[in-house]
């Protein structure tokens, strides 16, 4: 059933008794032509992009718990493409057009909303790192202002951008195209959108096992039995390593909570999204009115999906020194991430030691805005069985070469 | 918000220590004679296991003496502290 | 040196400047105060080394503390144990240089060191009877006497400062040895910690 | 004012203290120790809300946090605060309150029309709607966003104080109802240091708002006896007004502190909340138990309500909320409510009784007093006109009712579900719940940290449970604690509780018709979710219990799910034929209820956000009118403007008295570290990329530092001071992390060296005294050292005494002038740079600040590790490749011949001029041809850029691709209008290349 106003009427007249499954429930065939492990949003959005552009229909997504759990989930919704190096760019320039027209692609309203994401600068050296940043992004091709204090509060009047705070606003770079995107959404978009192009999107099915023959990958065992497949991607933030593991290597990983909240919901104040590096926090307001905030990870390694109470103290304090009305709003939920963290904070997408296994994993912070880039470019990976020239610099033989894209410090890599 | 226990100074506030990673990676002694392969698997590549995970921690506004501990990663609780020249529990290291 | 006393500044000598001007707010649960002036010095050597520690009881009249976090306090000079190699001995003021010359005589050829820190550091006092309120404010430690008492110390953080707390008395007073360039947030930050109990400074 | 409900005697409010408040805009009266909720209903006010999606009348449901929907705004202006729980607070004199969500107020809101269109609106509609076209969907949203939110945000900056502070004790008690006065009380009496937390104003919980018998007496004398004994242990806290919100690892609980929201605005010193931050040794839940709603078409309508909220204002509050009530329920303890209002005066017409054979003692004592009892009954419709008008009454077989509609008038429905203990702070600790079947509720699991629970939070509903189990776990707790055996010291009083009834679960009250097409049935008030919603979601294939939370956004209010959840579990298991443990709940996350982010920051605000740091010399650069820049937690002077001046007109005139006669700067800031003892040498020699063993007694040298991927970590000079000892220069920002970075590599890999590191940063003062005239400015105020170049050359270190104060002075230069750096101990600092300044009056002496030691370090191409480097620059990369030492190892050698590192094409540090006047912008990007098709290849950027005064032409530092090879291109850099600026590669050495200015006479 296409999504429609129109269907929303007729089922509204029929008590809505009539709404489909928006994807099969099916048990795992015993063979696939690919398997991808890991039914988040980058998971779910390759084997829709393996279905579309490549005409791989037999496809299992296998997902250990339900749809979307791990970071699809937690994450603050922030989509935008400015990145500092051309590799990232590229990349992330990608993603943000295919987000462009993703909900009519889909028939599912991801809410991808255009409101423009401002990186405030605190320091003479910070702003010399957005004014690089912002010169790279246009000769990329990419939408990126350097603001003055006065555009800023031009544009976000309840900033405080009085010289006399501790760490004063100097400027900022403002990409109009990025904002957010309903994460859920995009879970379930996706799924529904692969479901319809053949794709059996199985839910509570845990991998366990990575089976191999001569170096070659040859199939996974699961909670739901063996699954065997001529080609396995693996696509588990938060459990790459593990992954990893079963696989017979190790990664350069290493897999940090990451900790987001809301307040309660108000009524609109903030129409774009704010992140400022200095002070390590970030935050946008939801269509529900809820102001989504995050900070930086916690610093030791972690699964716990919990982190430190003072990682929330830090970046509440530094929102209200941005923000002074937001004092005496409330902080009304509180939950965590497991992501995971490359040294130059750029992913790893593509081959792996063992031939017909991928990985796509590493993405940090900046998962959630790639997804169906990262999606289409490890679907393109593994159908012609080598990488997109996209996603060609993030090999993991670039750790040796020592050739890292590092996306830390100048880049503003938080989100 | 974890309780570390210093060697030294027992337990403290997670606040007072820095995070030093994964304990027990030796620096390849003639690092000139060692493959490119060896030296990222040394630089960047790491265990980031799910569960016991024997680390390197600082008192950092204590102290200041670096430490290991084996934490369980998941859960988070903290097996026991030893110093920087001892083995790993269970023999590891 | 005696002109030399006149002209130099400690670190809070703008901080308590400025504090004269405020009005006292009712009884003071909390005094705020500065011990400038006294002389610091880090001592480092290995405890197990019998030779180095026997120098310094020699030097100083006393053993140092071997026990973690705790303190020896001489008729004039106090040793804080700062780490399992390292101490802070506090000399009166102006006494640093003497008791700096003896200790490396004393220590000639030894695996250890005498380093001068007397500028970079200073000595905030809080006492009253809400000290411990307003330092439990900033200080993750347990104060409660059962935890920290007599002769004991503890390297810690107190508003995201980095200190060296030390018990003085059951008043209780408790004596912070700061470095110089955080000591005035220090103290504005205590004496805002305070100021619901009245604070007085000086 | 008359306020019809209030009962004429009874409850604990102070009728000596007569209130007024307005709600809506319209005056009312109450008493001291009324909520506003208990107020409202006192006054008869029924609609004080409107619901979030469809606009429909609600009225109050809770007694406390579990409300869903009386939230209000309270005051004005700064001091406005939006979506409190009326329950939740306290009546003041004078208090303001609107409903939010509703225009004009709740009871005529302009928005109810919107409810007209909700069959159009299931779970989910606008993934469904909204896509076309899309340029719309910018429109759409701001209607939806318009439509969202509850309150609004204050508009001005908070008035009000926060406080944070740290607590340690044996036992943490948290909720102060029997099962928990109990366990503090014998946690206390073992000598453990104890805190005991209750969310309300008072603490007792449950039996505040009930009148059971303890001992044989009303509640209150145990409570208040029981109080007493607390207050009288030193070793005891009673926190009241605080809320345990959070608990994390290693038994770190948080707790906010209301203190002074209850008196209205407060100003003076006295924060108005404060946040507890715990660390308990063991903690004891006894956190207690909300009472679920019944599911049911139409269960909003104002005047239905939970029938232990009932009882509470009742008991509590002396307010009848009903005059012609209707108990609903399908456990006994509801019958509480109707005997309670029996008393109170009220007409209770009938209890329907979901189960087929109610007994317990409650309910034989209702049939005594001649209450009709409708066993096997349920309720399928509720009639309203701004509150309960009537309800109908059918029978039902489980699953269905049947047989004719029995309607019966009242204006109270009290309904009662079943009871949730409250898991959210054993839930937030790591443990799972687990459903017990027996007693229809999810119960704590095995414990996961040092906790455990008492009372209803752990399932055990009886006055006599609670109080046992709470004896248990205080002196347990004590005992893990190391206070006492662990045996309960004090005997468990005698309580007249009875015998109860089983409650049986019904998720979905049985209805006459299928749940879509009968009235809606909420599962959560606050979020609109009703029963149908959620079986629309199950049917659509979001049939986790995650999944069902976000599409229809059940348990996403500011309640969390505290009424709703459950019920929402139960219902989808039904719909799902599923168990409820095989849907399990979702996961309940901190905090337990809404937190303000003022306390969450505390005093980390203003002024005390961050530390600032600040040197010696301080003072004298503020009266000096230096603009000040931020370098880490450092102040700096940038520059220091006289009247009339622009920055640039500053740093020109600063620039050239530096090399025209002479400048001081303040560089107390560098990072400076001793390195002392035999194997000192070594450790430099292993951490730097230059060789040190050869460096003579009284020199220094310069040196770069790199990780161990080869990229530069941190750059300074060293000086040799004495055979053994050697004092290192960091950059300002790296201090702190070459301090540790060294001492790590000592303690970890290399501890046979013997060496010792102090951090002297903040001991030594540091005036840089720089230009031809610097040496005449030193001499007149050092007379112990001579300063000629042949017994104190350039790069080397003299001990002296400098106006007084024994110094060190390093012939050191950042901008390439005769210059000398003298250290002093920092006490002295100000005395020695005022003495500078009156010694250098004759030569025009001028401070300057890091703007113009910026510039001058360019002219001389002097790079600045993390403005000319990113962490991607090796020393190669910077010019300095001949500096690498090839004897020996160092960190991050090896990193240097890795393939990448190895390539000609990497980015290097050139000099760019202009030939124009124009300055390039720092961070502009260079490339070979600006007019190339997007994306146009880039070849690095301008990493430095200045006017230099003193050569008369802007000079740039940058990094480009294969740059060294480059010198005398002209290459680009495009700017945001659309120009593009051409510029030459040079040397970046702009002035003085043979370095003479370093040795002037």
């Amino acid at each position: 059933m296409k999504y429609s106003l129109f269907s929303l009427v007729r089922n509204g007249l029929s008590h809505h008794e009539k709404w489909p499954r928006a994807w099969r429930k099916v048990e795992p065939k015993r063979e696939y032509d690919v398997v991808i492990v890991g039914g988040g949003g980058h998971g779910l959005a390759t084997a829709y992009y393996l279905a579309k552009e490549h005409g791989v229909t037999n496809v299992a997504v296998l997902e250990k718990g339900y749809l979307g759990g791990g970071n699809t989930g937690r994450n603050t919704e922030v989509v935008r493409s400015n990145y500092l190096w051309d590799e990232a760019a590229h990349l992330y320039e990608f993603s943000l057009k295919l987000w462009q027209d993703l909900s009519r692609d889909l028939n599912f309203n991801l809410m991808y909303s255009k409101r423009g994401v401002l990186s405030l600068g605190h320091s003479l050296q910070e702003m010399r790192d957005i004014a690089r940043r912002v010169n790279a992004n246009r000769l990329n091709g990419i939408d990126s202002e350097l603001l003055t204090p006065e555009q800023v509060k031009e544009l976000v009047p309840i900033l405080n951008t009085s010289p006399s705070a501790r760490y004063p606003i100097l400027g900022a770079s403002l990409q109009r195209r990025g904002g957010t995107a309903r994460h859920d959404a995009v879970a379930w978009g996706f799924a529904r959108a692969a479901d319809a192009r053949g794709v059996d999107v199985i839910q509570q099915c845990e991998v366990t096992g990575i089976r191999r023959e001569n170096g070659a990958v040859v199939g996974v065992d699961t909670t739901k039995g063996h699954v065997a497949a001529k080609k396995v991607g693996v696509v588990t933030a938060g459990s790459s390593g593990v992954l990893a593991e079963m696989a017979g290597f190790r990664l350069p990983i290493e897999s940090h909570p990451l900790q987001a909240w809301v307040t309660e919901p108000i009524k609109p104040v903030l129409d774009s999204v704010i992140m400022s590096n200095a002070v390590h926090a970030y935050v946008s307001q939801t269509d529900r009115g809820e102001l989504l905030a995050g900070a930086g990870i916690d610093s030791y390694l972690g699964y716990g999906q919990r982190g430190s109470f003072s990682v929330i103290e830090h970046a509440v304090a530094a929102l209200i020194e941005l923000f002074p009305i937001f004092s005496r709003l409330r902080m009304m939920r509180q939950w965590g991430g497991i992501v995971d963290t490359c040294p130059d904070a750029c992913p790893i997408i593509g081959e792996t030691p063992v031939r017909g296994l991928y990985f796509n994993c590493g993405w940090g912070t900046g998962g959630y805005k790639a997804t169906p880039g990262s999606g289409w470019v490890f679907a393109y990976t593994m159908a012609n069985e080598r990488p997109h020239e996209l996603n060609a610099p993030f090999s993991l033989d670039r750790f040796t070469t020592g050739h890292l894209i590092d996306e830390h410090g100048a880049a503003g890599v938080a989100h | 918000m974890l309780l570390i226990e210093c060697p030294w100074c027992g337990p403290r506030d997670e606040s007072e220590f820095a995070y030093g990673g994964e304990a027990h990676i030796v620096r390849p002694p003639d690092p000139a004679n060692v493959s490119d392969e060896e030296w990222a698997d040394y630089l960047f590549y790491r265990k980031n296991p799910l569960g016991d995970h024997q680390e390197q921690w600082q008192h950092a506004s204590g102290c200041r003496r670096w430490f290991n501990a084996q934490r369980d990663t998941l859960t988070y609780q903290i097996e026991r502290g030893y110093g920087i020249g001892e083995a790993a529990p269970g023999g590891e290291g | 040196m005696s002109s030399n006393t006149a002209r130099r500044q400690s670190p809070l000598a703008a901080f308590m400047s400025r504090a004269e001007d405020d009005e006292a707010v009712g009884p003071a649960g909390v005094v705020i105060s500065e011990r400038p002036y006294l002389g610091h010095l880090n001592l480092r050597g290995d405890p197990a080394d019998g030779e180095f520690m026997g120098a310094v009881e020699r030097t100083l009249g006393f053993a140092l503390p071997a026990a973690p976090n705790t303190v020896f306090c001489g008729e004039e000079v106090l040793a804080l144990w700062l780490g399992p190699d390292e101490w802070l001995i506090i000399t009166p003021q102006d006494g640093q240089g003497a008791v700096e010359d003896a200790l490396n005589a004393a220590l000639e050829g030894a695996v250890a060191s005498v380093t001068d820190v007397t500028g970079g550091q200073t000595v905030i006092n809080i006492s009253g009877r809400n000290a411990r309120d307003a330092l439990d404010k900033g200080c993750t430690l347990d104060l409660h006497p059962r935890a920290f008492g007599e002769r004991q110390c503890a390297q810690t953080l107190v508003a995201g400062v980095g200190v060296t707390l030390r018990w003085v008395d059951d008043t209780p007073s408790f004596d912070l040895v700061v470095r110089r360039s955080f000591a005035e947030h220090l103290a504005l930050w205590l004496r805002d910690a305070a100021l619901e109990y009245g604070a007085a400074v000086g | 004012m008359i306020e019809p409900n209030r009962l004429a005697a009874g409850g604990r409010i102070d009728r000596g203290r007569p209130l007024g408040f307005t709600f809506d805009g319209k005056s009312y009266a109450g008493f001291a120790g009324d909520t506003l909720a208990s107020a409202l209903l006192a006054n008869g006010v029924r609609p004080v809300a409107r619901s979030f999606k469809h606009h429909r009348p609600r009225g109050i449901v809770g007694s406390g946090v579990e409300e869903p929907n009386a939230l209000v705004q309270l005051g004005s202006g700064a001091r406005t605060l939006p979506n409190y729980l009326a329950t939740q607070v306290e009546l003041f004199d004078g208090l303001e309150a609107r409903s939010v969500n509703a225009w004009p107020s709740a009871a005529f809101d302009a928005r109810a029309l919107q409810g007209l269109l909700s069959r159009f609106m299931p779970p989910g509609f606008y993934y469904k709607t909204f896509t076309w076209p899309s340029w719309m969907w910018p429109f759409y949203e701001r209607q939806l966003r318009r439509a969202g939110g509850f309150g609004v945000a204050p508009s001005e900056p908070d008035p009000d104080r926060y406080d944070k502070t740290n607590s340690h004790c044996d036992v943490l008690v948290v909720g102060a109802g029997p099962a928990g006065l109990s366990a503090a009380l014998e946690a206390g009496r073992a000598g453990a240091r104890v805190i005991l937390v209750d969310e309300q104003q008072e603490m007792g919980g449950s039996l505040l708002g009930s009148r059971v018998k303890i001992d044989g007496a009303p509640a209150s004398s145990w409570l208040d006896s029981t109080l007493a004994q607390l207050r009288e242990m030193p070793e005891v806290r009673l926190l009241s007004r605080a809320t345990a919100f959070g608990y994390y690892d290693h038994n770190f609980v948080a707790a906010l502190e209301r203190v002074t929201d209850h008196l209205g605005p407060v100003e003076g010193p006295t924060p108005r909340q404060r946040i507890w931050r715990i660390r308990a040794r063991q903690v004891v839940l006894a956190a207690g138990a909300i009472e679920r709603p019944l599911v049911f078409p139409n269960n909003d309508r104002p005047g239905v309500m939970l029938a232990s909220a009932v009882s509470t204002y009742v008991n509590r509050y002396a307010v009848s909320p009903g005059r012609r009530v209707v108990v609903f329920t399908n456990n006994d303890s509801a019958y509480r409510a109707a005997l309670d209002l029996a008393d109170a005066g009220s007409e209770v017409v009938a209890v329907a009784d979901l189960r087929p054979d109610p007994k317990g003692r409650l309910v034989d004592e209702a049939r005594r007093r001649g209450i009709e009892l409708l066993a096997g009954h349920t309720v399928v419709e509720v009639k309203d006109r701004n509150g309960v008008e009537a309800v109908g009454l059918m029978q039902h077989d489980g699953t269905s009712a049947f047989g004719g509609t029995r309607w019966t008038e009242c204006d109270l429905l009290a309904m009662s579900g079943g009871w949730n203990p409250t898991l959210s702070l054993y839930s937030q600790s790591g443990g799972r719940p687990v459903f017990d079947e027996l007693r229809a509720c999810f119960v704590p699991g095995p414990s996961t940290q040092a906790e455990r629970s008492a009372g209803a939070c752990n399932g055990e509903f009886t006055l006599r449970g609670c109080l046992s189990q709470g004896h248990a776990a205080g002196a347990g707790a004590a005992a893990a604690a190391g206070f006492g055996d662990g045996r309960a010291a004090a005997a468990v009083p005698d309580v007249d509780d009875g015998k109860e009834g089983r409650t049986r679960a019904y998720w979905i009250a049985p209805g006459a018709k299928p749940v879509g097409r009968s009235g809606k049935s909420f599962v959560d008030f606050q979020t609109d979710t009703t029963a149908v919603d959620i079986s629309i979601a199950a049917r659509e294939g979001y049939e986790s219990i995650e999944h069902v939370k976000r599409y229809t956004t059940l348990g996403m209010g500011t309640d969390q799910g505290k009424l709703g959840a459950v019920n929402g579990v139960g219902a989808l298991a039904g719909m799902l034929g599923a168990s409820i443990p095989e849907v399990g709940t979702t996961t309940f996350r901190q905090p337990y209820s809404p937190v303000t982010y003022g306390a969450i920051a505390g005093r980390e605000v203003g002024e005390l956000f961050d530390p600032v740091r600040k040197t010696p010399m301080h003072e004298w650069h503020a009266e000096a009118g230096a603009e000040f820049e931020n370098v880490g937690q450092w102040k700096r002077p940038l520059y220091y403007p006289q009247p009339g001046e622009s920055m640039q007109d500053a740093v020109d005139r600063e620039c050239l008295a530096v090399r025209r006669s002479v400048g001081i700067l303040d560089a107390s800031t560098l990072g400076k570290i001793d390195v002392k003892g035999p194997d000192a040498a070594k450790l430099l020699n292993r951490v730097y990329v230059n060789g040190w063993t050869r460096l003579g007694v009284g020199r220094c040298r310069y040196g770069f530092m790199l990780g161990e991927d080869g990229m530069i970590l941190d750059d300074g000079v060293t000086a040799r001071l004495a055979e053994r000892h050697f004092l290192m220069h960091t950059t300002t920002s790296g201090a702190a992390s070459v301090m540790s970075w060294l001492e790590r590599w000592l303690q970890t890999e290399w501890p046979d060296l013997r060496v010792h590191l102090t951090s002297v940063t903040d001991h030594w003062a540091t005036v840089s005294i720089n230009g031809p005239n610097a040496r005449r400015v030193v001499a007149k105020i050092c007379h112990d050292v001579d300063l000629s170049n042949q017994t104190f050359p350039f790069m080397s270190v003299r001990h002296g005494e400098v106006a007084g104060a024994p110094a060190r002075i390093f012939r050191i230069s950042f901008a390439g002038e005769l210059s000398y750096e003298v250290n002093v101990d920092a006490n002295y600092g100000r005395r020695v740079w005022e003495a500078v300044v009156s010694a250098g009056e004759e030569f025009g002496v001028t401070p300057y600040g890091t703007e113009a030691m910026h510039v001058l370090r360019a002219e001389k191409g002097y790079v600045i590790v993390g403005q000319d480097t990113d962490g991607s620059n090796t020393p190669d990369d910077m010019g300095v490749g001949r500096m690498v030492s090839a004897r020996k190892d160092f960190l991050g050698k090896r990193s240097l011949t890795r393939p990448d590192t190895l390539r000609e094409d990497r980015k290097q540090l050139v000099g760019l001029l202009t030939d124009g006047g124009e300055v390039l912008p720092e961070g502009g990007q260079i490339v070979e041809d600006p007019s190339a098709r997007l994306p146009v290849p880039m070849l690095g950027h301008v990493t430095s850029s200045y006017y230099s005064a003193t050569l008369g032409r802007p000079i740039a530092l940058a990094v480009v691709k294969g740059g060294r090879a480059r010198e005398g291109e002209t290459l680009h850099v495009p700017l945001a209008d659309g120009r593009s600026i051409r510029a030459r590669v040079a040397s970046p050495v702009f002035y003085d290349p043979s370095g003479e200015r370093q040795n002037v006479e």
